[in-house]
């Protein structure tokens, strides 16, 4: 290696800042967060020099940093950056900043929050760059640690179970992977993922692993179960109907920075896992159960969109909009497996749906986000309150606040010329074109999500105003900073998503590429 | 000529002799010399195996002397001032006179 | 250095270590078992010169007489022994046979193993010293992180030794 | 070509402009007033001479040949994998008259509402609402691109949203305004998976593309050609769902629910949204995609997609005309009104006469925009009353206002010779007449025209004539309450109306059908003698007569009669269960209510008892059983492990006391064990050796 | 040690007691020996040429008279090659032996005659000529004088003791290189075994005070052995900095490495580069501290400690003791000067005509004469004092001298060099030293009774 390491300097500057957010005095208010978002914004820096650094004229693994570290597992230190990773990178970059701005709790200690959250970040950078798959599941789990603590510590009334719930599942989906992983090792000695996806495509890694392991099965079948055990992990993580239902809890009990965080970035671990394991180390099983995993993100899709309309508390509903959104994202993952001729010109379907969900991922970050933060920011001045029918014509008396939330909403539900059309549409394009059908009944999802998010507008917004909350302060200058990049960054990408797309864009056509 | 084995049964000698001042002798400072015999017989061991080993040139028994003589130093120095403490304690170098460990 | 000489000197340096050995753990009078300890290490100290590792010998020198042997006797002027050196008595004698007996067979196991094992018979050393060169090259590379560890362990050991030995504040 | 198309380089500002303005005015204070109709007023008229000059470009362009002048900008908006996405400007007769149409009326309505909202606090916010809307219309009319399209469309959807819930503190208002945007937004799914299916069959959403478009030949052959689910053509089913969108823009049974609601909104939002403009996007899109609704059309068949454009205009031009009938707010019947016309233009495109639809669609908008204005003008003189049961003899009150007012009635309801309506009308008549599928949607229309008639003279009657009813319920404050004229502000832009409601029919009479060759080539000829043949002549005298039997009908019921809040309808006291059905809008909203609504709420419910109860409940089930599991461990531990472990325990501490002796604290003693233990290992071993 | 004047002026006049047997027996041995090597005929014929090329070649000097008795014993005395080694090693002993018992006589002499000058007295004069004579005559009363042993002291210890001194003082003077290729023992270690040697005297001091059986004694050595060690520290650490210079633990490496001159005529001596001044000032205030000099001579402070370890030694056995402190004392000034001052290499291009040894033993003296000097005017120190000034100034400094040697290394040891290493070695230097006077400042002396 001949390069300076960019990347594990991205992954360490967060683990420094926390370090020394954790150390810094307690006395002065507000200088853990001054020094915490120092950090923040020096990885920030550090991810937009990784932009300008990346050739995007390339699909391969660029400014790759790779030593032995335990030889007798064949596990290396192998961090790599392609266009998903970067796209990841940049999006962890700027929800973290935007997180630790949020409203944070007001209990003490909030240099030890300030301190886990820039942890939480190094651990996701960490899973973004890995290409090993020990290393890599180390960053996914213990990513789960300072989320936990972060629930568990500064959540809402009922944190301990919310937070309980979310590390179990979360803990019990990894196991299920982990065994995946431990059987592909121990049927091919490798856990490079790069090495493995070369497998998984020749379909040498089913054959391997009916050479190693008989149970008295078909290697097709034991391939699909460990295809299934790993499928398991991310699909909680994700999280996939019906593995969901840790998430409305979690969300809700967390902090608003934490939920941002949740949402923004941990969820999309999960959709990196689809994207960077399941779909092509296991191509081959992914299009064998490709109909059960398109009518489970069907499900996902349209159950959590009808359960968000039923929902009276906004963190909720936003909670519920969250997984819906990510249904999105599955669709156009499963539905990129399809079988399809080769030299038909059809790619273009699959590069939409690929192209789709990577835009998905980081418009959903970055509105789910700005949600969760308008959430908290209305919950920080009504003293806890975030019912849908606790509030009424705050536009009234925060129009700015109401405003700005409003654009995030119609963001969320896929208006044109905001972020999140361009990738809905991509990903529909590309998954009618390679299997209509799902398509189509996905379709009533984004029709539900506007119900529900107009729901939000309709009931908090609107109407007369509420006489509890005449005194209610508008958005103010520090909190416009903190909302308006988010703000602004959703009318660019929805404007001119050109610059994201290239940025990816060789990674997708590699990516399809390598997929039988 | 001078083979392996002379300075091995030196050393062994060395070390049973270390070895029976620690067991026979009831003074916590006798004790401590004899184990200093003990080391200095490993030490000799391993100067004896580096020079009639296979590889003198990777020094390897050298180096190892070097550190243990380091580690033994600050053995030395510690147990020393354990001894003082002992003896601050109990007023006593008689190692009969610590067993306050006795099952 | 020739045969004869090098028979010579082992066998002064036996006579001198063994004998200074033997004098360190059954000497009545401790100082005597201290100064006689040291001698053992300059005897061991000549063993190492002769086998050609003058660098560790005069460490040996160094660390063991200059400084461990004087700190043991130190200590002993330090702590009073119980009362005066008891005079032999064979009742003494009884209770310390087992040790003894244990201590013996110990070495007569090591001595036999030594002497039935073939390979440690052979082998002629070649004249190859240590190289200072070659030895700090070593201690500065490939065997860095002992070092410092062995640093640091010394420091520790320094800090430790002085709190223990400080006088207890009576408050 | 490029020399008379120097304009088109700046076709794109014609959107840009307003929402420019629309920008700048959203990040300004609400206190900027002038700056506001400086702004918006400066964008519209800006728009409005940019598209006068395309318009006339294009005249001058067409130059009487066969030819259709089209001229398409197309550009890259981003790429991904190997495909890049193009969209594009498109400069043609169609969105030609349609540009200057938009931005015409926008800007008298900009002028109207200077005056009208001048009150209001949010005067800002409401401008840049608007301008944001002019500037998505435009964007509509001018791309060229199926996307584009849809990005625009669902920008006006935003628009209308934000302007009919303009003052969100009326819960009815909010309601209204998610109402209309849902209502939409379900038609727009239908144009969301049409486009899709478009792009996937054709590989590109731009319109004209040098050959290559979507409405050109080779695309369309292919999917006329193309067959899907059932039988379809491609083309055909492409196309419905396009309408979808179109029938949820254009208030299209069953999806027109939310247009009459929509009355919430300020005025002269109505007016440009609702009634001129926004609405006649899906006539538009039709019109636009007209050639993809008519791929599957052979010489002497006709396509099966405008059978259902042409059965749904007519059956809601008649339905929609039948509410009308019953209705007491002035907005709403001329909602209805709207909703009805709207199916006039659907009929005119199903029926294969686009020029015919753009035409009505244009003259409407002029006559419908006076007509919502002279209504907000009625209203504001009333001091927001809309309820035409208090108002009445105004036209003493407010002369100007009545004579525009009248103006526009008359061409709404198609009084003959000098109203636009009158000839848009008789040419939708005319067509729908010869078509060849179904003579039906003809005899619906005529049922449509002499409603119009009748609800229309109703209104006016109700508002116009007689004694103001109001001073009944509050004569205490009878001077206060009086109403009065509005200001010249807003009484200008009426009178321009008029003047263009009676004016613009004599582009499109039969004897100089300019208009038609303008939209679809081919020079006009000014041939009196046409006016004259025998179909046109009885078409015109059975639609004189049955505008006459509505004028007539409606004067003998209602001018005769004291009218009043207390009173019940005079076709209320006749047809007392019709008039009820009518006047609850035939229950259509309550049907969505029972079903559609109340499905999604229960779906909503059991999605959420589904989380709650089931996956949770499963969750639960599972750490209740590994909970169950560590009891019974525990338990299985501390009766059965723990006691033999107990008693093994006592066995060890017994023995253990007999072998602590051997432990005797003495450190030395230990050391023996150890010397002796390594003695008696290393004679094992080398027994072992031996052995 | 001291010899105090008064004391030695107090026997100087005492009859001479009887020759003890075996030193008569020793000269006869050394008489008759001699006598046989004369009666021998090849001796002129071997032996006067090479006293000639000796005489043409005074460089080479040493050498040639050394080759010239070889030749003469193994052609006429002498076969085996073993017992021919044996007595070159014995004719360099025999003569380091000489040279060195005449500079301890002599310094003996010089040192209480230049304190006598210092305390404005004339020192001894009555012994031959100008006193020339007066070690003879100490020596021989030391040799004849009563050996006391106290009753209850541990005999063999006692005994032991200068033996135990004088031997390590003795072995470190082989390792010396007196001049181009007269260095009797050419050991790759030679530094090290200097201390390792060195080291061990602290056993014979511990010897001394535990085996008189006095408390004097006892406190002496302990005292003693703590300042021993104490100062080995940074003596070490100074000698490494010039070992990291010189990449060589020989001594002769280290004399080489010091050869040359830069611009022409200032000698590449270690003393003389910003690092080597400091490290040279602190290794001889160190190596004057090692050998219980003069102001660091407190363990044998006869104000509180009658004589320290010695105060139960008497006769030869405090001969012993006293030959072993001055040959420690040569043995160290020998060393500073081959680590500092270029060992055999002469101050000017021009002096390099004289040879290597007379250089060597000119600086070596020069130092001791320094010695003296100190002795002669500093007061002695007080004991935590020096303990302190070991452990908080001595050793602190020798490592930033160690640090102001790598930066004068690395930084191409020319003016940079001076420029980056001067305040590395000056700054700490003035920073610790200040620490240490403010920490124990004295405010002004105040006489309370003498005034008014």
């Amino acid at each position: 290696m001949t390069h300076f390491p960019l990347l594990s300097l991205l992954i360490v500057i967060p683990l420094a800042g926390a370090v020394v957010t954790a150390l810094t005095p307690s006395t002065r208010a507000g200088l853990g967060r001054q020094v915490a978002l120092g950090f923040s914004f020096v990885s920030l820096a550090l991810a937009l020099v990784l932009w300008i650094r990346f050739d995007s004229a390339t699909g391969t693994m660029q400014l790759v940093e790779r030593f032995s570290w335990i030889p007798a597992l064949n596990a290396d230190y192998h961090l790599g950056l392609d266009g998903l990773s970067l796209l990841l990178v940049l999006l962890t970059g700027i929800i973290t900043p935007f997180a630790l701005a949020a409203p944070a709790p007001a209990a003490r200690n909030r240099n030890i929050y300030f301190a886990l959250v820039l942890a939480l970040q190094g651990m996701v950078f960490g899973a973004f760059l890995s290409l090993n798959f020990i290393q890599w599941f180390l960053f996914w789990e213990l990513s789960l640690i300072p989320a936990f603590l972060l629930i568990r510590l500064w959540g809402g009334p009922v944190r301990s179970a919310a937070a309980y719930q979310f590390f179990v599942y979360t803990l019990a989906g990894s196991i299920a992977m982990l065994v995946g992983f431990l059987a592909i090792f121990l049927a091919t000695g490798l856990f490079d993922f790069i090495a493995l996806a070369e497998l998984g495509r020749n379909g040498e890694l089913t054959a391997a692993l009916g050479d190693r392991f008989s149970f008295n099965m078909a290697p097709e079948t034991l391939g699909l179960l460990v295809a299934g055990g790993i499928f398991l992990g991310l699909a909680v993580k994700v999280p996939v109907f019906p593995f969901h239902t840790w998430l409305p809890e979690a969300y809700t009990q967390a902090p608003t920075g934490v939920s941002m965080i949740l949402t923004g970035l941990l969820s999309k671990m999960g959709v990196y896992g689809f994207l960077r394991i399941l779909l092509p180390i296991f191509p081959e099983q992914v299009q064998a159960m490709q109909t059960p995993l398109l009518l489970l993100a069907v499900a996902t899709i349209v159950f959590s969109a009808l359960a968000a309309l039923a929902q009276t508390d906004l963190k909720r509903i936003l909670a519920y909009s969250s997984i819906n959104h990510l249904g999105y994202c599955l669709l156009g993952i499963f539905a990129v497996a399809t079988v399809i001729d080769p030299g038909a010109g059809n790619n273009s379907g699959r590069e939409a749906a690929l192209s789709g969900v990577f835009l998905q991922v980081f418009n959903h970050g970055l509105t789910a986000a700005a949600l969760f933060c308008f959430v908290g920011l209305i919950e920080a001045r009504s003293g806890g309150l975030r019912g849908l029918d606790d509030f009424g014509g705050l536009r009234k008396v925060a129009p700015v606040l109401c405003g700005l939330m409003g654009i995030s909403l119609f963001s969320s539900l896929g208006l044109p010329g905001l972020n999140g059309f361009v990738g809905e549409f991509l990903i529909f394009k590309g998954t009618f074109a390679l299997t209509g059908w799902a398509a189509v009944l996905a379709l009533p999802g984004l029709l539900i999500t506007a119900v529900f998010l107009l729901r939000i507008l309709n009931r908090v917004f609107s109407g007369p105003l509420n006489a509890n909350w005449t005194g209610l302060p508008d958005l103010s200058f520090r909190e416009r900073m903190t909302v308006a990049p988010a703000v602004a960054l959703m009318f660019f990408i929805g404007i001119y998503p050109a610059p994201l797309l290239e940025l990816f864009n060789q990674t997708v056509i590699v990516t399809i590429q390598l997929l039988p | 000529m001078l083979t392996l084995e002379f300075f091995l049964i030196i050393s062994a000698a060395l070390f049973s002799l270390g070895f029976a001042a620690v067991l026979t002798r009831r003074n916590v400072i006798m004790i401590l010399i004899g184990i200093e015999l003990m080391l200095s017989s490993a030490n000799l061991n391993f100067i004896a195996f580096w020079r009639f080993g296979p590889d003198p040139d990777a020094l390897t028994g050298v180096l190892f002397v070097l550190f243990s003589i380091a580690v033994a130093a600050a053995e030395a120095a510690v147990g020393l001032a354990l001894i003082i403490l002992i003896y601050r304690h109990f007023k006593s170098t008689n190692t009969f006179n610590f067993s306050l460990l006795n099952g | 250095m020739s045969t004869t000489a090098a028979f010579i000197a082992y066998s002064v340096l036996t006579l001198v270590t063994l004998g200074a050995a033997l004098a360190a753990v059954s000497l009545r009078n401790i100082v005597h078992c201290g100064l006689s300890l040291a001698l053992a290490f300059v005897g061991v100290a000549g063993f190492y010169i002769l086998l050609g590792a003058e660098f560790v010998g005069f460490i040996q020198l160094l660390v063991y007489v200059g400084a461990v042997a004087v700190l043991i006797m130190f200590v002993i002027l330090l702590t009073r022994p119980d009362g005066d050196p008891q005079p032999f008595t064979f009742d003494r004698l009884r209770r310390a046979l087992p040790g003894l007996g244990i201590a013996l067979a110990v070495f007569l196991v090591i001595t036999i193993s030594i002497r039935t094992s073939e390979s440690l018979r052979a082998g002629a050393p070649d004249d190859a010293g240590v190289s200072i060169e070659a030895l700090g090259h070593k201690l500065v590379t490939s065997h860095l992180l002992p070092l410092q560890i062995t640093g640091v362990l010394l420091t520790a050991a320094l800090i430790g030794a002085v709190l223990f030995a400080m006088k207890e504040d009576n408050n | 070509m490029a020399d008379h198309f120097w304009i088109s380089h700046f076709l794109w500002l014609v959107p840009v402009v307003p929402l420019l303005a629309a920008g700048m005015l959203s990040v300004s204070g609400n206190s900027r007033r002038n700056r506001a109709v400086i702004l918006t007023l400066g964008a519209q008229i800006l728009s409005f001479i940019l598209a006068s000059l395309l318009f006339i470009t294009v005249i001058r362009a067409q130059g009487g040949t066969e030819e259709v002048v089209r001229l398409a900008v197309n550009f890259t908006w981003f790429e991904f994998g190997d495909t890049a996405l193009r969209l594009g400007l498109l400069l043609d007769p169609l969105n030609a008259a349609m540009l200057v149409m938009v931005t015409f009326i926008g800007l008298l309505i900009c002028i109207f509402s200077v005056g009208y909202m001048s009150r209001d606090p949010n005067f800002t916010r409401f401008f840049a609402f608007l301008s944001l809307f002019s500037a998505a219309m435009l964007g509509l009319l001018v791309s060229n691109s199926l996307l584009l399209l849809f990005i625009c469309w669902e920008l006006v959807g935003l628009a209308s949203y934000l302007l009919i819930g303009f003052w969100y503190q009326k819960p009815s208002a909010a309601a209204a305004a998610q109402k209309a945007f849902i209502t939409t937004r379900i038609g727009d799914l239908g144009f969301f998976l049409g486009m899709i299916w478009l792009y996937r069959e054709t590989g590109t959403l731009l319109f004209y593309d040098g050959g290559a478009g979507l409405l050109e030949q080779a695309a369309l052959h292919g999917l006329a050609t193309g067959t899907t689910i059932g039988g379809l053509a491609l083309s055909t089913a492409t196309a419905l769902l396009l309408f979808c969108g179109a029938m949820g823009k254009s208030g299209q049974f069953p999806l027109h629910v939310w247009l009459p609601d929509a009355m919430e909104g300020p005025t002269p939002v109505s007016a440009l949204i609702h009634a001129a403009t926004m609405v006649a996007a899906g006539v538009f899109l039709v019109a636009r995609a007209f050639p993809l609704f008519a791929a599957t059309a052979g010489p002497d068949t006709v396509a099966t997609a405008l059978i259902a454009v042409t059965w749904v205009g007519a059956f809601t031009a008649l339905f929609a005309a039948c509410i009308a009938v019953a209705q007491t707010d002035i907005k709403r019947i001329l909602a209805y009104s709207t909703v009805s016309q709207l199916g006039f233009m659907m009929i005119a495109l199903g029926v294969g006469g686009v020029a015919a639809a753009i035409f009505h669609l244009i003259a409407h908008a002029f006559f419908k925009a006076l007509l919502f204005l002279g209504a907000g003008s009625v209203i504001h003189g009333c001091h927001d009353e809309q309820d035409i049961r208090k108002m009445g003899g105004l036209r003493r009150f407010m002369p100007a206002t009545f004579a525009t007012y009248a103006i526009g009635m008359m061409a709404l309801a198609g009084f003959p010779f000098f109203f636009s309506g009158f000839w848009s009308k008789e040419e939708i008549l005319h067509l729908a007449q010869g078509w060849p599928a179904s003579p039906i949607p003809f005899y619906l229309a005529l049922a449509g025209t002499f409603l119009t008639a009748f609800y229309m003279t109703r209104q006016m009657v109700y508002v116009f004539f007689g004694n103001y009813r109001a001073d009944q319920a509050s004569s205490e404050k009878a001077s206060e309450s009086r109403p009065h004229e509005s200001p010249p502000i807003m009484t200008v832009p009426l009178t321009v109306l008029a003047a263009g409601a009676v004016l613009l029919g004599l582009v499109a009479t039969p004897a100089w059908p300019w208009f038609h060759h303008f939209i679809e080539g081919g020079a006009a000829t000014l041939e009196f003698g046409k006016l004259f043949t025998a179909g046109t002549l009885g078409l015109m005298l059975l639609s004189i007569v049955l505008v006459a039997a509505g004028v007539g009908a409606a004067w003998f019921l209602y001018a005769r009669t004291s009218l009043g809040t207390a009173e019940r309808d005079p076709l209320e006291r006749k047809r007392p269960g019709l008039y009820r059905a009518l006047a609850q809008r035939l229950y259509v909203d309550e049907f969505y209510d029972a079903t559609v609504i109340r499905f999604h709420h229960a779906a909503g419910r059991a999605a959420d008892a589904l989380d709650r109860f089931v996956w949770h409940g499963l969750v639960m089930a599972v750490s209740g059983f590994s909970v169950l599991l560590s009891r019974a461990s525990q338990a299985v531990d501390r009766r059965f492990f723990n006691r033999g472990f107990d008693t093994g325990c006592e066995t060890l501490r017994t023995s253990g006391g007999r072998v602590s002796r051997w432990h005797t604290g003495n450190i030395q003693t230990y050391l023996a064990y150890i010397g002796a233990g390594l003695v008696l290992l290393i004679v094992f071993f080398a027994w072992i050796q031996q052995a | 040690m001291q010899l105090e004047a008064s004391h030695i002026n107090s026997h100087a006049t005492a009859p001479p007691g009887r020759l003890p047997p075996a030193v008569a027996i020793a000269i006869a041995g050394i008489v008759l020996t001699g006598a046989g090597a004369l009666l021998n005929l090849k001796a002129p014929g071997i032996l006067l040429p090479a006293a000639w090329e000796a005489l043409q070649n005074p460089s080479e000097a040493p050498l040639l008279l050394k080759g010239g008795l070889l030749d003469y014993l193994e052609q006429g005395w002498i076969s085996s090659p073993f017992f021919l080694e044996l007595a070159s090693i014995q004719i360099t002993i025999a003569t380091l032996l000489s040279l060195f018992g005449i500079l301890f006589a002599l310094t003996s002499l010089v040192e209480r005659k230049v304190l006598a000058r210092i305390q404005n007295r004339y020192g001894p004069n009555r012994v031959g000529p100008c006193g020339l004579f007066q070690p003879i005559a100490d020596g021989i009363k030391m040799l004849i004088k009563e050996d006391i042993v106290p009753r209850g002291a541990d005999k063999t210890v006692h005994l032991l003791a200068p033996v135990v001194m004088v031997v390590p003082a003795l072995l470190v003077l082989a390792i010396l290189p007196y001049g181009p290729g007269l260095t009797p023992v050419e050991l790759s270690v030679g530094i090290l075994f200097f201390f390792a040697l060195g080291a061990t005297t602290e056993v014979a001091v511990f010897m001394a005070g535990w085996g008189s059986n006095n408390k004097y004694s006892l406190l002496g050595a302990m005292r003693a052995i703590a300042q021993m060690i104490s100062y080995e520290l940074p003596l070490i650490l100074t000698a490494l900095a010039v070992v990291m210079m010189a990449g060589s633990l020989s001594p002769v490496a280290i004399v080489e490495a010091q050869g040359g001159y830069s611009m022409g005529f200032i000698p590449d001596w270690f003393a003389l580069t910003p690092w080597g001044i400091a490290a040279f000032i602190l290794f001889f205030i160190a190596a004057l501290a090692e050998a219980n000099r003069s102001p660091f001579d407190l363990p044998e402070g006869e104000s509180e400690l009658v004589a320290g370890h010695l105060t139960e030694y008497s006769g030869f056995k405090y001969a012993t003791f006293f030959l072993a402190e001055y040959i420690g004392l040569f043995a160290i000034c020998g060393l500073a000067v081959t680590l500092f001052l270029g060992g055999w290499h002469a101050p000017l291009p021009v002096l390099e005509f004289i040879p290597g040894y007379i250089w060597f033993f000119l600086k070596l003296f020069a130092l001791v004469l320094a010695a003296i000097w100190i002795r002669g005017t500093v007061p002695r120190i007080r004991t935590d004092h020096l303990m302190y000034f070991a452990w908080k100034f001595m050793i602190p400094a020798g490592f930033v001298i160690i640090l102001a040697a790598a930066a004068w290394h690395y930084s191409g040891a020319g003016w940079l060099g001076w420029i980056i290493a001067t305040p590395i070695v000056l700054l700490p230097y003035l920073i610790l030293a200040r620490g240490l006077s403010n920490r124990y400042a004295t405010s002004g002396r105040t006489y309370r009774f003498s005034e008014g």
